[in-house]
């Protein structure tokens, strides 16, 4: 027992507080593999139906504001770089940058997250919901199903992203927390560290969903 | 005296008291425990099932329960038996208990972690118990849409959400033995020293991982099919079933793996230590666990030959299949090659491993058979699979954890388990499992189809015995439940290592303190090293 | 510890990058490519991912391990498409429906 | 309980032998690794019992010959079942030329089953012996599985799209029919007979009762539905592509692909016509899903299919040659 260094933030299994950042690290990096699973199977279901409905995916795809889409890309993308300084602040230990950051992280995915809801609620209000009173201008009377399918699979995809981000805003309202009660030091930042890999890799399934989704045939519509 | 010298010694049961110490632990230890629990309840509620299940079809003409009900029995059989029971069972209990201390760790790499795995799964449980007694489902644990989706009027989404949560339950514990086998070892603990078990866990924990979250989104969508009528899966709309199948068994063919990977794990410890050899050819059993790990998941599509699914992609799908036949037999060649001119004890254990191999054996041959092509369009979906897929879950799961459970039993509880009635179930079990299953092969191949509430007279001799079967092993495995309780207050004191075994963790007291190890230990060996396990003991006499 | 600190000036380098790379994607998918819209589309969305994961993940300064963590779930999420692409392309082949 | 003990299916199929020889070679296999592996472990448990708690085994030195050997040994053998095993999946999958088309729609719980001579019969199928006979299948609801134990095949039927189970039946005989792919409430009750009958006992079955061909009632609901309207079927221009002579033939779409104009093709034409429209045409076809059953569509394939006389179709070898290469010709 005497090689164990009492600090106040190693917990009992562990030897060293280098053992226990690396193993948390690593820990995160394992839930993202299972995050990139997760996020899989729908990106396998949209391979399948887009290759199947080139067409009309093409279509419903032009519906949606390419502009907005772009725009919330560039928000989000701002929101990893806040985060990113939010890591370095706690990295060299000013509580005060960490502090700044992490708020404009907060309130960038909060922009996010607004502007999401607001195309959702467009989508509701124009009769873009998958449902008996789906219609969609432009495609014709035949090609409504795989319509819905396209809608079906923006909702669902959107919507889980749009889960992970509220999930993120609370791990950062978590942090905020921390970090105001000056539980982060240069030697022990772990959360914030681990916070910010599951924010980045929420930002890179948008980086996906976004051509993905609002780009599939804009040269033609 | 002495049973009280054992008391007064502190150990994890022990250190405190209260229903609170216990559901608010992070020990691993007592965590498996809180599995060992759960999951005897789950299996004997499975059991419950398959046990009307067996008496219904005892006469052709339904007579036991109706064509609705029997249809909620085998789906919530299959449900509470595959995500409740065989998937944690040998990781969560044993694996939980042992790992961490067959590495020399004090606990898990997240133990709070693992706490919250526990908790997932009861809730999921809970989901699911829910879905039971409010009507039952009725799907097939299989949840084939359009079916599950449009048209059956039961407790679908309940049901889903708790394998969802238990789900992420399976990924929690993956998520922490991987970590803990990577960050935690003791000093001199190489990978190439790790026992088979942990081997077998890692590699199962690989799966869990990589795996579970398919199944996760595949109920997401599901339930989102449901309530919102989102149509991906609906032909009206454009959608495809068979997609559903795909998504469905990328983790559900894996997920066999997660049940019997582990056993494989148990099987090399028990061969070993009743053989009093290392395991013949160390490096390739360990290997072959990782490469039915991987090999898992390229083979799914060999439950999909007659779904619609091209030929093209059957062709794969069976070719791949083959691969996995391989490392599973090399692993039996391996164990039946240890045996040869050791020390071998007859223990229940040991009689475990020897029904196991046989009946791994058995189930992995017929595995040959549902991977051809040309013969699994006859046999699909008949009786054949089943018999085929339960040689392997219980005639291999079960015999395993069965074997695993009286074997480290000592360690667990510090006292040994009464050997005489163990050599009896043991063999009950092996009798009753075989006339269970067997008359099923036979069953399937004359094409009675699977999930059939009545059946043509002509298959009722086989169904007779098979139900007969079902008796005798239910017999079986109500005994160890019995034994062990009894055990528990006048089982004979094990002391810390009744088998003569190497593993790290029979190097400390019997029930193991708190933190596993009085001190971290230091390792110089190999695994299975019975000659230096020898000397030492002779050091510490001498 | 010695953890590895970046310049503030190598996150701006990446920031500015990834916004640039979003003006490029919109641009790109507004000419016609043919078949090459979507390969671009990807194309670009990998080089966003990797500079997110190399830079503000650390991935360039992570160990081996987590490289191979990383790399195993991109070769997994390969596998899922890859091989049910297998049945949904060559539907179709033999000719006889279902098969 | 009048039950005897059958312990192997009848053999009613062309197929069922070559399954069979199939299986014996795995039985053989399989009966020699296990009894094998059985007799040896018995033999080491018995040789080599434990004698004394003190007596410590000599570990063995892995072998690498003998892992390489256990290793590629079985590998060799399943790989023979690998090969056997796909070239009778293929003859299973791939209906002679000569075989006679009969359609099988599944539902909760029934087979409704349709003669090309308007023919239609409930949980029952009557077929000649040793005449080939394919069905395409498709459901109204849920996957359904057409099962013929005495045939050795089947197939899964699913919605929305057609399947195909093909035999050729060796004996005169009542066979079961099962739905082998759990379908609900009542999927025990999904059974029926499959009759094998004489020719000449056949034929006399054939010639009472039906109500019109297939394709003669698919005219009737042209009519009715008015398609001719924008198909004129006098090669005249119209809104829709002309469709006598189409059948089998390989169609430009406007999306710049091909599809070969078979019945999934029609079928997906009718019910989701916006999914593929061939080149030169508008997407205006409203879709009549929800308008016409799944009998009304096979109806209406059967009278399009035989706008295309028999000798104007490519045969089916040719055409899978052409879509497997994308476009060569046209």
């Amino acid at each position: 027992m005497d090689s164990y260094i009492e600090t106040p933030e190693l917990r009992e299994q562990f030897e060293t507080p280098t053992q226990q950042k690396e193993t948390s690290t690593l820990g995160m990096w394992i839930f993202l593999v299972t995050e990139i699973m997760f996020f899989g199977g729908l990106f396998l279901a949209y391979t399948i139906y887009r290759k199947e409905f080139a067409t009309v995916f093409g279509l419903a795809s032009s519906t949606l504001d390419a502009a907005i889409g772009a725009a919330n890309t560039a928000v989000l993308i701002c929101s990893s770089f806040t985060m990113v300084l939010a890591v370095r602040a706690a990295q060299i230990g000013s509580r005060k940058a960490l502090i700044v950051f992490l708020i404009l992280t907060i309130l960038l995915g909060g922009i996010f997250l607004g502007v999401k809801a607001y195309e959702w609620n467009q989508k509701f209000e124009e009769h873009h919901v998958p449902g008996p009173a789906f219609y969609l201008e432009g495609v014709p009377p035949g090609g409504q199903g795989p319509a819905q399918l396209f809608f079906s699979l923006y909702f669902t995809m959107t919507g889980l992203h749009a889960l992970h981000m509220l999930i993120g805003e609370g791990l950062m309202l978590f942090l905020l927390w921390h970090a105001y009660a000056r539980k982060y030091t240069p030697s022990y930042y772990t959360p914030v560290d681990i916070g910010g890999l599951y924010w980045h890799f929420v930002d890179i399934v948008w980086i996906f969903l976004f051509p993905l989704l609002y780009l599939i045939a804009r040269h033609q519509h | 005296m002495i049973t009280e010298a054992v008391q007064e010694r502190e150990n994890y049961l022990n250190t405190s008291h209260g229903i609170k110490s216990w559901l608010l632990t992070k020990d691993h230890k007592r965590i498996a425990l809180l599995y060992l629990h759960t999951i005897t309840f789950f299996f004997f509620l499975g059991g419950i099932f398959a046990t009307l299940i067996r008496l219904e079809l005892l006469t052709p003409k339904g007579s036991l329960v109706s064509a609705d009900t029997y249809s909620k029995l085998f789906t919530l059989h299959g449900v509470i038996m595959v995500f409740f029971f065989l998937i944690p069972s040998i990781p969560a209990t044993l694996g939980n208990f042992f790992l961490p201390m067959m590495i020399g760790a004090k606990d898990l790499a997240f133990p709070r972690i693992n706490l919250l795995s526990w908790y997932l799964l009861v809730i999921g449980g809970c989901f699911a118990m829910y879905a039971m007694l409010a009507g039952g489902v009725d799907t097939g644990w299989t949840f084939y849409v359009p079916y599950s989706s449009n048209y059956s009027n039961t407790y679908v989404i309940a049901t889903g959400l708790g394998i969802f949560i238990a789900g992420f339950s399976s990924i929690l514990t993956g998520l922490n033995f991987i970590v803990t086998v990577h960050r935690m070892r003791a000093p001199g603990m190489t990978w190439f020293r790790l026992p088979l078990f942990v081997w077998s866990n890692y590699a199962t924990a690989l799966i869990q991982v990589l795996g579970t979250p398919v199944i996760a989104i595949t109920l997401v969508l599901l339930i989102c099919e449901r309530t919102l009528h989102i149509g991906v899966f609906d032909p009206a709309r454009g959608g495809d079933p068979v997609l559903f199948q795909h998504l469905f068994w990328f983790y559900s063919h894996p997920a066999v793996y997660i049940m019997v990977l582990p056993g494989l794990g148990v099987i090399s410890e028990l061969v070993s230590v009743f053989a009093k050899k290392p395991v013949f050819g160390y490096k390739v059993v360990a290997f072959s666990s990782v490469a039915i790990a991987v090999l898992g998941f390229l083979v799914w599509g060999h439950h999909m030959f007659v779904s619609g699914q091209s030929v093209y992609a059957g062709l794969v799908f069976s070719f791949l299949s083959y691969f996995v036949a391989i490392p599973s037999a090399i692993k039996v060649f391996n164990w039946t090659a240890t045996l040869h001119k050791g020390s071998i004890s007859y223990a229940t254990p040991m009689l475990y491993a020897f029904g196991f191999i046989g009946l791994f054996t058995v189930g992995g041959l017929t595995g040959l058979f549902v991977a051809c092509l040309g013969v699994d369009v006859h046999v699909h979906d008949t009786y054949f699979v089943i018999a085929h897929f339960h040689y392997i879950m219980v005639g291999g799961t079960i015999m395993a954890y069965l074997g695993g459970l009286h074997y480290w039993w000592p360690k667990m509880s510090g006292r040994m388990y009464p050997e005489a009635w163990a050599k009896l179930s043991a063999l009950v079990i092996y009798l009753g499992f075989n006339l269970t299953f067997f008359p099923q092969f036979i069953l399937g191949y004359l094409g009675m189809p699977r999930r059939y509430w009545t059946y043509p007279d002509e298959f009722q001799v086989l169904h007779v015995m098979s139900t007969a079967g079902a008796s005798v092993l239910a017999v079986g495995y109500l005994m160890p439940l019995v034994y062990f309780m009894w055990s528990l207050r006048y089982g004979r004191i094990a002391g810390p290592n009744p088998w003569g075994a190497t593993g790290l963790e029979w190097q400390t007291p019997s029930p193991p303190p708190a933190h596993n190890f009085e001190e971290t230990p230091v390792v110089t060996t190999e695994a299975y090293d019975y000659a230096a396990l020898a000397a030492m003991e002779e050091a510490k006499v001498g | 510890m010695h953890e590895h600190v970046d310049s503030i000036k190598t996150y701006t380098l990446v920031f500015f990058s990834l916004l640039a790379l979003t003006a490029a994607t919109t641009a790109v998918a507004y000419t016609d490519l043919g078949p090459f819209n979507i390969v671009m589309a990807l194309f670009i969305a990998v080089l966003k991912m990797l500079l997110v994961a190399l830079f503000f993940m650390h991935l360039r300064h992570s160990t081996i391990l987590t490289k191979v963590v990383v790399g195993g779930g991109m070769l997994w999420l390969a596998i899922l498409l890859v091989f049910s692409l297998a049945d949904f392309v060559t539907r179709g082949w033999l000719p006889v429906p279902g098969k | 309980m009048g039950s005897d003990l059958p312990l192997f299916p009848v053999q009613a199929s062309s197929i069922a032998p070559s399954v069979d020889h199939l299986v014996y070679f795995l039985l053989t296999v399989a009966v020699f690794f296990s009894v094998g592996i059985f007799f040896t472990i018995f033999y080491f448990a018995v040789r080599y019992r434990r004698r004394s708690e003190s007596e410590l085994p000599v570990p063995s030195e892995g072998a690498m010959t003998l892992e390489i050997l256990w290793s590629v040994i079985p590998f060799g053998l399943t790989m023979i079942m690998f090969v056997w095993g796909a070239s009778v999946f293929f003859t299973i999958s791939r209906p002679p030329d000569d075989a006679q088309q009969i359609y099988v729609i599944g539902k909760q719980w029934m087979w409704k089953i349709q003669h090309m001579e308007g023919q239609r019969e409930i949980n029952e199928l009557h077929i000649p012996v040793g005449q080939a006979v394919k069905l395409r299948m498709t459901s109204e609801d849920v996957i359904h599985d057409f099962f013929v134990p005495a045939f050795r095949t089947k197939a899964d039927v699913l919605p929305g799209r057609y399947t195909t189970v093909w035999f050729k039946p060796t004996r005169p005989g009542k066979y079961h029919l099962f739905c082998s792919q759990y379908c609900g409430t009542n999927h025990y009750a999904m059974i029926g007979w499959v009759y094998v009958m004489a020719p000449q006992d056949y034929q006399a079955w054939l010639s009472g009762g039906a109500t019109g061909s297939l394709a003669s009632s698919g005219e009737k609901l042209f009519q009715t539905f008015a398609c001719a309207n924008c198909h004129h079927l006098s090669g005249a221009p119209g809104r829709g592509p002309d469709l006598p002579n189409l059948y089998g033939t390989q169609v430009e779409l406007a999306d710049g692909g091909n599809v070969k104009f078979d019945e999934d093709y029609i079928r997906e034409s009718i019910l989701n016509p916006a999914a593929k429209i061939v080149k030169g045409y508008q997407p205006i076809m409203p879709t009549f899903q929800g308008l016409v059953t799944e009998e009304n569509v096979l109806q209406l394939i059967e009278y399009i299919k035989s706008l295309t006389p028999k000798e104007a179709r490519p045969p089916a070898g040719a055409a899978a040659a052409t879509s497997k290469r994308k476009s060569t010709k046209q």
